[in-house]
């Protein structure tokens, strides 16, 4: 039993610190963020140069062959450092559906643009009526001589502003709440019959909400058979995004301490009032909580005798407590940072957006507690 | 006990009712709502309640109060919630106005009570400094006598709409005492004075509602202090008791609340509707069991300052579960719209989860200062240890 | 608007802080409580002649024609000094369902007996396999001649070990789980065929499990239509535990802080612990939302425009909020007593107790936020 | 970062399931759970894991330790628990016996050692004084010395099992210094001395295991002195961090979990089975999903151990979650039997939910406990403020 990064791991971690603190201060991320892109492309080519764009990818196809426990090492400092960049959208979604497509000449063609950062790509998978249920896929594909035409609308697509090829989740047979019949298809951006409106979320994530009109798409997954993928490619994202939530929470609960040792009130510093303290430990023990569990959750999805059942449990709980003690750490940041902590000036209020993202993305924490609820105690 | 409504209040309901009914027009309703122009718009808002004589009910009467029971002011308040309407802005009919008519001289009250009502005059509060915080006794904004005039050096912070105010009211410090709280006296300051600076500070609902404003020798007429020298404070406080006794948010809370039912059952969860999901209704329920707690809370208070008293430390607990409840809505309200409420921008919206979302995003945001200003709640729990437990 | 007691009200109320601070020291009550009957019949006496016992009877009964108001004021005084004597089996359900009764004659023999304190009688409702569902009854009453036949097991009737008689719940249509089809009995607690096993429960109370063996019976209700009757007797129920409660919650808090008050450790009085002090503003108002609530609930429910919905909605809410905050301000009360509020010797223990098992009867949180749901937002 | 079990532990987990399947038969299991003569069955019960030579895993092995690997420890926990055997009693051997092995003399070892594997001697700890609480250090008990004796005189509290107890090991003061911690000696006292009086405490569970030990002028030999006079806290101190580690009671909590499930698979609510009830079901994860937390906190502070390291202040984590899960489980067993757990008496049941309800409410009652001794959770939260988060 080990339940520490291994030392390659660990590298990998230092190389982020140490770019992140030679070129990613808070002033120089806000450039990026506050672009019209709302990120910075050299950046993000630094990204591919050192190496860290190629973790989720195979051998076989470019990749680093990273395991989700690369992913969530890397992950977890882009949270530190509070990354605006899209890895998330890119990688973890585009790049992992990609890479699970029965299309190799397409896999050959683009898994390399993604690895070099000049390929920008979004999965367009949730529509408005849906909420947080990806089976209720109201867009349909159909078959149009060699290709398919792609008609409906998906919302908040993440990366969506800014990527040039999207993979859309259709329906290709069933009904609408079915979680069968869902196919993926490629197109590009600008496509024919594609609309994208692009808006920023407050974590400065610009998506797009985009709508299809008879738009030519290629089908890149069995017709019909996407869930699997899409359950695999979603379970990575799951514990990837809840990776960066354990290092924003580290980062919280650090600066808060260190603020309430340093700002002064009725002639003390307010660290030192017991009930401040209090409060201080108990965010300190939301952080470790999710920590063990994301610990917990690594090592059991690489453990062979994992079942899909217990793996279920680990993911759904993971982002359960993710959800509930990162608002609760987020809270207690902005309120024992007092009106300071209401300032867009401080660095506090843009990591609690992000982590409020976070845990609005693909469900939130009732939704995820109601589906350990049925894998746990389900009849 | 009993809760029923005389004759009079019944019909004094009615005449309320109409009133939001016609003048809170679909009109200005669709203003409010995009959240532009808050100034302009609240002064239409608010000329149309002072046309009704309704703008001030707490003031006196021969300055422009209504003499309204508390029972009235609660029907009041319960009905402007129904329909939709906005609160006045405080910072002039609620906060400065009753320091004013209670302490100032006859000549403060002809020349500023009229202009509150008419919102020729836009006041801001200058209480907070940097660095001081809840700890308001802390504050360190000079004013020296020179001549007929103070001079004010120094900073206040956390200065709502101070960019479009006329008026600044403001603690300042004009003697050195033992004890913190005396020494420091009761200014009105006119914006448009020499030396004056207003910063902005962008917030985390990425708005521009707050500010810092920077006095630098800044001359002030000795004619503008209100009462006596170095007895602001007494002043303040009187003021703050009343402050976190509206605080409580009732109505406001059960507007939010019906709000998030109405989204939830249009929302579809499971395959059903949200609002049909048990988990969702308990998470509801949660708060709305809170909420009628403290809407009994509120009653009870009321009911003790109609039969005379004042409002005593109690008042700092509806401030804590008035904003507890406010923040608990804010937050469900974000999660029954899902990952729309981290949508920026109030315009170009796709549709109406959209605006609702953006909305909500913001409310939430803004929403966190709830809890952190007019004396934390920190603070507050530290007034009711010692005055009401004597810890 | 006015949310005080009355005058007359405070007098009934002051009456019984007197007899408390006279006759019912902690000493003394647990003469009765510890003796094997569980309460002291003398005291009982006392209640009689104080006329408390008429409180909730109607004027026509010979009763003093109480409002809830009434009851819940007297309650409120009970729960202060902890008082074991069985006020609330006797009075409010086994009086309650009786002044409900279609049989006048039963009603004028019986109610004055009440109200003199010679009888004690006691409901059997609940049934091992229903939990909290007072509608699942599987006791059968059939016709036998006059009278009827009661077979069946009812569990946990309050002041059922020292009851003289018993009304019990059964079942004279429908299906085990249906709303109607119940109708009310009376008999004989000594009556062939009637199994009684009496035991205590934590709070002192003494109960009985009771089993029926074709035991004759007498019907007091229409037949198959006492659903009406149960659900009136039982919101009243609910307002008086409530009441109780509140009471409860008043002594646990003021016991708390003034213990807090004079235990030092460390060298001061654990009172001046600022993370101590916040925990008990928040007990403070915890009590304080309970009592707001029941005031609310009382005015509603004497209020002519109150709907039976509004009503429904008002009582649940009392009960979920009494639930939770008791459990708040008990759990906190024996935490900060420490060591000491684990010894039988200190009050804290017992007055917990009775909190918990109020906080079982009839319901439990979890099940009337349950129901409020259903009021509230049920389609 | 692996999960997984060597070889040589997975055959390890097969001997231990094998032995607690043969070991802990269904009689015994029968006496454990009527609740009643407590000190015979256990001793019935150490008796067998002493014959396997597994009482006392964490001693040196020279004196009838293990020398297991913490994930040996883990998996003899994880073991025994799922078999659903209670645990060691701990004063003795978990209590005693470390400061023994590690700061008594070779004398002491050979004198109380092995009495305590074969259990003819019983121990109960002398820690707490009445007034002393959490504050450990206020201990006022004194032993003076007389010829080759102490006298020692003072009172102990909150002493689990005094009335059936052979030894009782104290921390008594044997000097005046600056700091209260120094002066304080590790004494081991013979109950049966004369000046002893064991005075019984009842405690909200209705049961007499607690009692107050009184000491007047009881004569002790001065070789009953653990280590150096005035050395007392070092040693008490090094033993507590250990006793912290092991009170997070992972596999006792996943036990009460799935007993909790197994009796809400029984229960009805609302028509259906209580297990199907979302709300249920939620009030279930929220502790369940806390647990699976904890289980990874453990481990990971287990892994450590094994990789050298001693065990920090992160042990007051585990002692505070460990103790508010454990609990958060006794109140929902409760809330799952409903009524039936107020019930008193463990004899003369009707039915087997009156046996759950009456073992659920002296298990709740009892449990409050867990979290003021060893340090209250209020105390661990001043260690960790001050040694983790340097406030």
């Amino acid at each position: 039993m080990n339940f520490e990064y291994s030392e390659e791991q660990n590298l990998l971690k230092e190389s982020i610190v140490r770019w992140a603190q030679d070129n990613y201060s808070f002033d120089q991320r806000r450039l990026g963020a506050e672009s019209e892109k709302g990120y910075s492309q050299d950046h993000y080519n630094t990204f591919a140069e050192l190496g860290w764009l190629s973790v989720p990818f195979a051998e076989e196809n470019g990749g680093y062959g990273g395991s989700v426990i690369d992913i969530a090492a890397i992950m977890e400092e882009f949270g530190k450092a509070l990354v605006v960049e899209p890895v998330f959208p890119n990688l973890i979604m585009f790049g992992g559906l990609l890479e699970r497509s029965n299309n190799d000449a397409i896999k050959a063609e683009l898994i390399p643009q993604i690895i070099d950062g000049s390929l920008m790509g979004a999965v367009a998978m949730y529509e408005p009526q849906a909420r947080f249920d990806a089976s209720n896929v109201a867009t349909t594909a159909s078959q149009a001589g060699d290709g398919y035409t792609l008609n409906g609308e998906k919302c908040v697509v993440l990366g969506g502003a800014d990527a040039a090829k999207l993979i859309v989740v259709a329906r290709t047979s069933g009904d609408q709440t079915d979680e069968d019949g869902l196919s993926l298809f490629l197109i590009d951006s600008d496509a024919s019959g594609v609309e994208l409106s692009a808006y920023p979320l407050m974590d400065g994530q610009q998506v797009a909400d985009i709508k299809f009109n008879d738009a030519s798409a290629t089908l890149i997954s069995e017709l019909g058979a996407a869930t699997e993928a899409l359950n695999q490619v979603l379970n990575i994202a799951h514990v990837a995004l809840c990776a960066e939530a354990v290092g924003i929470m580290e980062v919280l609960n650090k600066t808060t301490v260190e603020y309430t040792k340093t700002r002064k009130q009725f002639g003390v510093t307010i660290s030192s009032f017991q009930a401040l303290q209090h409060r201080m430990v108990d965010t300190f023990m939301s952080a470790e909580q999710a920590k063990s569990l994301l610990v917990g959750t690594l090592v059991e999805l690489t453990d062979d005798r994992t079942t899909p059942q217990r793996a279920a449990k680990m993911v759904n709980a993971l982002r359960t407590i993710v959800a509930k003690n990162g608002k609760h750490i987020g809270d207690e940041a902005i309120q024992l940072h007092g009106g300071m902590g209401l300032t867009d000036e401080l660095n506090v209020g843009h990591y609690h957006k992000r982590m409020m993202m976070i845990n609005l993305m693909f469900g939130n924490g009732d939704f995820f507690q109601h589906q350990f609820n049925q894998v746990a105690y389900g009849s | 006990m009993d809760n029923s409504f005389s004759s009079a209040d019944l019909e004094f309901q009615q005449e309320v009712r109409a009133f939001f009914k016609s003048a809170y027009t679909a009109d200005l309703q669709a203003k409010v709502e995009s959240g532009e122009d808050h100034k302009s718009v609240a002064i239409e808002w608010q000329n149309k309640l002072n046309a009704k004589g309704w703008l001030a009910p707490d003031w006196p009467v021969e300055v422009g109060g209504t003499a309204w029971t508390p029972v009235q002011k609660f029907i009041f308040e319960t009905e402007r919630c129904d329909a939709g309407a906005p609160d006045v802005v405080p910072f002039g009919v609620r906060m400065v106005a009753p320091v004013i008519f209670t302490f100032g001289n006859d000549e403060q009250k002809k020349r500023f009570l009229p202009r509150i009502l008419t919102s020729e005059d836009w006041w801001c509060q200058g209480y907070s400094e940097p660095g001081a915080g809840s700890d308001l006794a802390a504050l360190q904004t000079k004013a020296t006598k020179d001549g007929d005039d103070y001079i004010v050096n120094g900073a206040k912070i956390w200065t709502t709409y101070a960019q479009s105010a006329d008026w600044i009211f403001c603690l300042v410090r004009t003697g050195t005492f033992e004890k913190r709280q005396q020494g420091i006296s009761f200014l009105l300051i006119d914006m448009k004075s020499e030396g004056i600076q207003v910063n902005p500070i962008h917030s985390i609902d990425n708005h521009h509602s707050l500010n810092e404003v920077v006095f630098e020798n800044v001359r002030v007429p000795q004619e503008n202090l209100i009462g006596v020298e170095n007895q602001g404070w007494t002043y303040a406080k009187a003021l703050l008791a009343h402050e976190r006794t509206s605080i409580a948010g009732v109505a406001d809370s059960r507007r939010w609340l019906r709000d998030i039912i109405a989204l939830a059952e249009q929302q579809t969860n499971y395959k059903g509707r949200l609002i049909d999901d048990p988990q969702f209704q308990t998470r509801l329920s949660d708060i709305e069991i809170e909420l009628m707690a403290l809407e009994y809370m509120e009653l009870r208070v009321l009911a003790k300052l109609s039969s005379g008293d004042t409002p005593g430390p109690e008042s700092s607990l509806l401030k804590i579960k008035g904003t507890e409840i406010q923040q608990a809505l804010q937050e469900l309200r974000m999660q029954t719209i899902g990952a729309y409420s981290g949508s920026l921008h109030l315009s170009n919206f796709q549709n109406d989860l959209h605006r609702a979302g953006s909305n909500s995003r913001r409310a939430y945001m803004y929403g966190r200062a709830a809890t952190i200003y007019g004396g934390s709640n920190e603070v507050q729990r530290n007034v009711i240890a010692k005055a009401v437990l004597g810890l």
